[in-house]
């Protein structure tokens, strides 16, 4: 149990426990032991149930825990439902400061009582300073539990505070006032504990939102539009701190960059449009909500082949939903977002690594197939922290406009037009507006022919929108080309996903094997599908479909998009608004195979 | 990024401005409206403003969303880039444009139902953002596209070309913008192109957002007997502040001594505006004033036209956002791209 | 040629045509011989190219017909394209006040002039009039071309202007000139002639839009939100004309409704979800661009579960695309509209006939169901005038509302739960407001359990979810029906098509028969599709999906709903924006069946 | 449709309304707001004012966008139906339930950013179609929800908690109504109870759309030093316009002579507002002097607060529909179909 195990943390939120959790999180991962952490927050700002899930793996598995081995019950409005969490002979931390409450009594598992509230009340004065370093105190209870290196965590605490002198006395007494009596009163480590590693010197504590802004700023966007909305906020927050901080110029001391906080996500996604209409690399950022009200002005972006990239942060609908859960359900709706026919490119990130990666993808690909491309996250990927390869950057990079004639390429030519494919990949040329008189154009979401003037004509009109389907079906093999997880030779069973479910997948796959189920796994990262992924589907008798939403949207969109039979794919789903853990998908696969079996 | 377009050869009867470009350069396509459509001669006007002020016709971008109106924006500067968005959502997508490249000349063409309806939250916003464009609201009190349902603009009472009273109150675009702190506002009206000339100028060069109201009547539904939007109500009921000259800064101004007791306000870029007959009292840069005059007219049953406030020392959205001179859209990569290194250096925070 | 041909006029909108169009159409259906009528109308006010398309036939087809036997060139603007459109051997008349234009002459056709212009100029003073008069003249001269009952169509001038008797007078002047002229100059009628018959005695000339209207009213529905719209526009309009009429209280002389003309789409949404919370049959009617604005709100009724009732007159998109054009591209919008998992009830009407039966099946199917219902018609239904049956009604009519809890009802139950569902139909019970203060809970968009009450757990969220999976699981059985046309015994090849396409593809039917081809034929009416579909689909190993759009949208929903593979259905796809013409059916299917054979 | 309710027994102590209900049973679901956040103040106002005037909590319907003050519907009145929409539309919602059932008292409460960002074109309309509601806007300068980014009503200059100034004017919901026509408009302090209980009374009794714009402060993101919606800034910088009693027709008219000069209205429902020591020359029905009052406050630097201007002659929603007094839901399917015969007839006219 050394190095593999989970623990939770109950508290309420606005109390300050956030950081003791980073706190913890981060001494274990800077022990070079590889960690994750899930923040389960409510959809308030003070006084409600919260929870952090910490998972340490030796083998590097960062899905889910399936079971808690110690839950600290910090809450007393969730002490029930906290205490059944706690794995049979597992512990239970709780605030001896009170008696021990009935609804955390369990006789299968070990109960350590360490009276936070009073050792703070007698070592600190003020409610809010009492309230704040007993998120510290049972820190130093953990520390002493699970054997976390007390340096290194000193040594993190003096970082944090350094400016502060005050706030970095009384923590260091609050760490100790925990620690010593956990120490004191109880053997200390437990058999589950910590065992210093080298697993994490390459590796990166950082979120999906983070790395996205990052993205946007390395791919040289100018221009962000947004409206704020949880799980989107922190990306577009993040860009603005970037910015401050790489964009302004040195001499001028001028911005390199505008950003502009709308007044709806419509407002968001007109901006977005005109500014990459003008030339800009722009981007908006929102959740599910914002993208049912930019459904019109996507149509537009489609239609009139303007670049954009839209970050849909997922989190748990239909409606308002549980904005501070995560789930995968707008897969549907972006894939075919807006009245009329239409049919968008998609990019599915599965962790905070390939939110840089993909951003930057997203960019070449907005400009280089001129219609808007949707980069989908999620709330887990994009507000957790997650352990990641550091983030590197290729000096040779140079942004893919696409097709744009400059003055002299408009000087040359005879007559432009916008909406003429010349060499037959579906792609037109276009021109910016105030580059040069003969590249004026007229856009409009109305009707329009091949040089982009107005038209009812049938033929006309059905030979732009054929050259759009067209220029679709050409992203499908420029997309980022999906996963191939092969488990020895031609398995028959094989599993498909995408996103975030990455993590629960992987271990799934490894647990499977040891069960002696050789799967096949298949990782979508982009829509419109290409042929790998026919071919998977193809070449696979059993499939399982891994995804979280009720409807099994992704299964939809490969019945559609790939032309395989409904019914040949088995959907896996868990749409309860938490990250999807391994086990879920090892015991449904099963069930299902034997099933079939039986 | 932009090029020098040489004058082609022309009649030497059509007079030609300073770019040597003459009227012709500055139409576009055929219209499409009604004949006597108010719109069309807003448009004329356009097609005038933009030749006396030697805008080269590719530096403008014409915006737009879904209307009568709204199609206007194809009728003047065929060499001008054209964005006719949807429906009441332009003034997004405008500002967007304008984030993206500052150096263009905005001009936004609207309608009420646009503006007003579907459209009224972003035409405040656009506002308040302060986006450097000259916004034209042609104002004709109906949904002229889909045949003449009553718009935000309709007065109470007025009647439909069925007869039927208007029974909602109007939204005034002038005392909404007044009220939200615009920094300028004017009203004109189609049918008198010398005092809407020079407000389209005004507007033109007015660093930050331009809102110029035209009544701009409805021919086919909302010019009859009965309808307060029709040209002949208007006509008899428009009253003007006072006639303005445009002088822009290039020209010395000749017409200094022409006229007597004159106020006049200076415009950012130095040309100057100025109010002729204007009751000496008038401060057209008060905005209470402005306010005031509209609502008193409004009372008397009159309408206000004119340019009725200016505001030149108010931030525009780019100063608001302290961008760089240069087009965002020129700015080259490199000074974009903060590179591997700090990259590198940034990552050992994530640790 | 009896009564069995097609002719078509070009003009100019905005110059009086519609009606001399219009009374042509009325005065072959008062000959009592089955008759339909297409305007091809342009999305501006005046000038701008608009053509009139009139077919006569003895069996009673009305589709598009394929091929025009009769053209009136009136518009020098599409002379070239219009005499394109005469099938050889056929006639093109054209007005001869000017010299026939080189563009008009074709050496396989009849070309015959009538100087209208001139005539009218004679005969008539200001410009207005004779622009108005020229239409009445032609349409004298189809009468004595066609053979149309000189005295039906004089007795209906007579009726329209009975008010105006100067206008009487012009009119029948007019009507003689262009008829006398051509009785005198050409031997009349043309082969292609009409005879009466009487085959249209229990018939109307109605348009789709006026119908719904009418189902609106008898279906009870007192509150109507809007924003105008093309080709939605007129039935809100159509609605309001008929509550004036009929829903004025006679003794107060106030209104027993309420219409709204909203600030846009989305207030229009929020209208109707507001009133039927409130208890009142609300609805509201709208095209493409509209749909996708109201996204948001639809994923909060859904999920709420408030009634509402959403008309989509679809036109031709994607963005604004051509307003004044048909197409059936919303389908895959509106299935699953709003992000999140969704899924929506929607009605296919293939005529007015159906506009008004399902506008009335719509309401009752949204309060019985608690979601919101789309009754998804089209320009051409909407707007054009069709000949069919009579609309009835059975005073035995009454509404079904649903479960929804009464006062005593309420004071009888100890605890009302808005979501709980009592006896496993999926359907809960809802209380109205104001009705009684035990009835009274909390709306919320946001995580709810079946008690209503907001909740962030995943079990307790699942629990509401899952019972409206299974509440949409239940509407398939109970919305209308699909069509199975059969024709003889075990035939293996299926057409599937649904809405306006109805009309082509029953005359594509027979001329299949006509060729050998025999083939079943099921029109869809509604979705979600029930197991007549699925059964359909499975007995059929040939099957054509005919649809108006680019994409295969009812495919694609086949393939997800029934779990058929896409493959097995072959997409039949016409969408030009025109409605679809029986040979396109034909042609196309008898194609893939040769292809297949080869 | 209603029903009447025996009032359940209770502890003697607690005071009874005319219902025989005591304030216990106004109140609803614990709140989740955080600590001392101004919207919990307006929440108790809230049942306070329903408390007084005897309003069945079952006949209110209170509405909502989304938001921290979106969620206090939730916790006032626990026997009314309350309809927590979406963001910033809550209006058209509301509009749609009154025009459905006009008898029920429908109370909107929304925020800042619900209010004057998403929601601006919808309030507007709200506000021009004179639907007949309360409409609190809890305006505190920031999306708390979302974690305290700046709002459109934040003033110039107004500090975030991470120091930064706001940059963009605001947005004053206030001015904004009195330029659209507004028929009662109001200001309010969460932290002034005693001068807002008055005006949600008065609010509550209007007929017509009745505005108030309550400043609210958000504790955990713009109540700190330099913003200027904290409670300290707002106490030090409101004024209000006079403080308003509000006497209910049922009960006769002591506090008559306990105060000297006092200008009073009388509500369509024959209630009377009465201002005490209000400056005589200002006129509480004259739009276009609560406006200047309004603005004169603003250049001064300080916020006008009070019940501002009341217009108790305008047509509401109904009124201008015309519609019947009972409520449409109520109204029997038989004098709603026209029935067999009228479609026969009908039928004839489609010949
Ligand atoms: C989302 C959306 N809703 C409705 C329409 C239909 N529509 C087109 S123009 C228009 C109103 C135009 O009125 P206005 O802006 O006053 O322009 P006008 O034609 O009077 O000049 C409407 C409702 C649309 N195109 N898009
Ligand atoms: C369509 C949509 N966009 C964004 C959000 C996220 N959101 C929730 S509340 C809120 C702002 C709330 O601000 P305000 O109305 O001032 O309420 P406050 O919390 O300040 O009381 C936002 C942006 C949302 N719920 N829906
Ligand atoms: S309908 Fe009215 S607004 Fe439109 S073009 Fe004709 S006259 Fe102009
Ligand atoms: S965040 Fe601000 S507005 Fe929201 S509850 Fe807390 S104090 Fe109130
Ligand atoms: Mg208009
Ligand atoms: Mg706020």
């Amino acid at each position: 149990m050394i190095n593999d195990f989970a623990f939770k943390i109950a508290t309420v939120n606005g109390t300050g426990s956030a950081s003791a959790n980073g706190l913890l999180m981060q001494a274990i991962y800077r022990m070079g032991i590889p960690v994750s952490g899930k923040n389960v927050f409510p959809s308030n700002i003070q006084g409600l149930p919260t929870w952090y899930e910490i998972r340490v793996s030796t083998d590097g598995y960062t899905a889910r825990p399936a079971h808690i081995d110690l839950v600290v019950a910090l809450n007393p409005a969730t002490y029930g439902k906290d205490v059944t969490t706690v794995r049979r002979g597992g512990w239970l931390l709780y605030d001896s400061s009170w008696p021990l409450d009935h609804a955390l009594v369990r006789d299968d598992i070990t109960i350590l009582g360490v009276p936070f509230g009073q050792l703070c009340v007698e070592a600190f004065a003020g409610d809010r300073e009492r309230t704040l370093m007993r998120n510290i105190a049972y820190t130093g209870a953990l520390v002493a539990l699970l054997d976390i290196d007390m340096d290194l965590v000193g040594e993190m605490v003096r970082e944090q505070f350094a400016k502060k002198r005050s706030l970095l006395d009384s923590n260091f007494r609050a760490l100790h006032l925990g620690y010593d009596y956990t120490k004191k009163h109880y053997p200390c480590p437990l058999p589950i504990r910590l065992e210093r590693m080298s697993a994490t010197r390459d590796q990166v504590l950082l979120d999906g939102n983070t790395a996205a802004a990052l993205g946007c700023l390395y791919a040289g966007a100018t221009v962000g539009a947004w409206y704020p909305i949880t799980p989107a906020t922190s990306l577009m927050e993040a860009f603005s701190g970037f910015c401050k901080r790489y964009r302004v110029d040195p001499e001028t001391k001028r911005n390199n960059y505008c950003i502009l906080q709308a007044e709806d996500e419509l407002a968001a996604a007109g901006i977005t449009i005109g500014a990459g209409w003008a030339g800009a690399r722009a981007f908006t950022s929102t959740a599910g909500p914002g993208i049912s009200l930019m459904g019109e002005f996507i149509g537009l972006a489609y239609y009139t082949e303007i670049p954009g990239v839209f970050f849909d942060i997922q989190r748990t609908g239909p409606s308002t939903g549980m904005p501070t859960r995560t789930q995968q359900a707008d897969l549907l709706s972006i894939a075919y977002l807006s009245h009329g026919d239409t049919k968008h490119i998609a990019l599915f990130p599965a962790n905070p690594g390939e939110c840089f990666t993909m951003s930057v993808a997203a960019f070449d690909l907005t400009e280089r197939f001129q219609t808007p491309v949707f980069v989908v996250s999620d709330l887990d990927i994009g507000m957790n922290d997650w352990m990641v390869p550091r983030l590197t950057w290729d000096d040779g990079y140079r942004p893919d406009r696409g097709k744009v004639l400059g003055a002299e390429e408009l000087e040359r030519i005879k007559r432009f037009s916008r909406y003429l494919d010349v060499d037959g990949d579906g792609i037109a040329a276009r021109s910016l507006p105030g580059v040069h008189p003969k590249g004026a154009y007229f856009v409009r979401g109305s009707g329009h022919d091949k040089h982009a003037a107005y038209t009812e004509d049938a033929d006309e009109y059905r030979e732009v929108v054929d050259r759009l389907a067209k220029k679709l079906k050409m992203a499908e093999e420029a997309v980022p080309a999906p996963e191939f997880y092969q488990n020895g030779e031609n398995n028959s069973v094989g599993l498909i996903a995408l996103g975030g479910t990455h993590a629960a997948l992987l271990e799934a796959r490894d647990k499977l094997a040891a069960d002696g189920i050789a799967v096949d796994y298949l990782r979508i990262k982009a829509f419109p599908f290409g042929e790998a992924v026919r071919r998977f589907l193809e070449t696979h008798d059993t499939i399982f479909v891994v995804e979280q939403n009720r409807d099994a949207q992704l299964r939809s969109l490969l019945a559609i998009e790939t032309g395989l039979a409904r019914d040949r794919m088995t959907p896996v789903l868990d749409y309860g608004g938490l990250p999807l853990s391994a086990d879920f998908v090892t015991s449904e696969v099963t069930r299902h195979l034997e099933a079939r079996v039986a | 990024m932009t090029s020098i377009q040489k004058p082609p050869v022309r009649h030497p009867s059509l007079q030609t401005n300073a770019l040597g470009l003459t009227k012709r350069d500055y139409e576009g396509a055929m219209s499409t409206l009604c004949a006597g459509c108010g719109h069309d001669s807003v448009t004329a006007a356009m097609v005038q403003a933009f030749f006396e002020l030697d805008i080269p016709p590719h530096r403008a971008a014409k915006m737009s969303g879904i209307g009568c109106s709204s199609k206007t924006t194809a009728y003047f500067m065929r060499q001008s880039h054209g964005f006719n968005s949807v429906h009441g959502r332009m003034p997004s997508v405008a500002s967007g444009a304008n984030a993206a490249n500052r150096e263009l000349i905005y001009i936004g063409v609207s309608g009420d139902g646009d503006s007003l309806s579907i459209g009224l939250g972003q035409l405040c916003h656009a506002i308040r953002r302060n986006v450097d464009m000259l916004y034209v609201l042609e104002n004709n009190g109906v949904y002229g596209l889909t045949k003449g349902q009553f718009s935000a603009s309709a007065d109470v009472g007025s009647k439909s070309k069925r007869g039927e009273p208007n029974v909602q109150k109007p939204i005034d675009p002038v005392l909404l913008a007044l009220s939200l702190g615009a920094t300028f506002v004017a009203r004109g009206f189609s049918g008198d192109k010398t005092r809407l000339l020079p407000m389209l100028k005004a507007g033109l060069r007015h660093k930050g957002f331009a809102l110029i109201d035209v009544l701009s009547p409805c021919v086919s539904f909302n010019d009859h007997e009965g309808s307060t939007k029709s040209y002949r109500f208007t006509r008899e009921n428009y009253h003007e502040l006072a006639p303005v000259d445009f002088v822009p800064l290039q020209r010395e101004i000749t017409a200094e001594t022409e006229q007597g007791a004159s106020v006049s306000v200076t415009m950012h870029d130095g040309s100057i505006v100025r109010f002729r007959e204007v009751a000496s009292d008038y401060d057209p840069t008060d905005r209470d004033a402005a306010y005031a005059h509209v609502r008193a007219r409004q009372e008397k049953g009159e309408i206000a036209t004119g340019l009725l406030y200016i505001d030149e020392h108010s931030a525009d959205m780019h100063e608001i956002a302290n961008t760089v001179e240069r087009p965002l859209a020129d700015v080259p990569f490199e000074a974009l791209c903060p590179g591997r290194e700090a990259l590198e250096k940034l990552m050992d925070e994530y640790r």
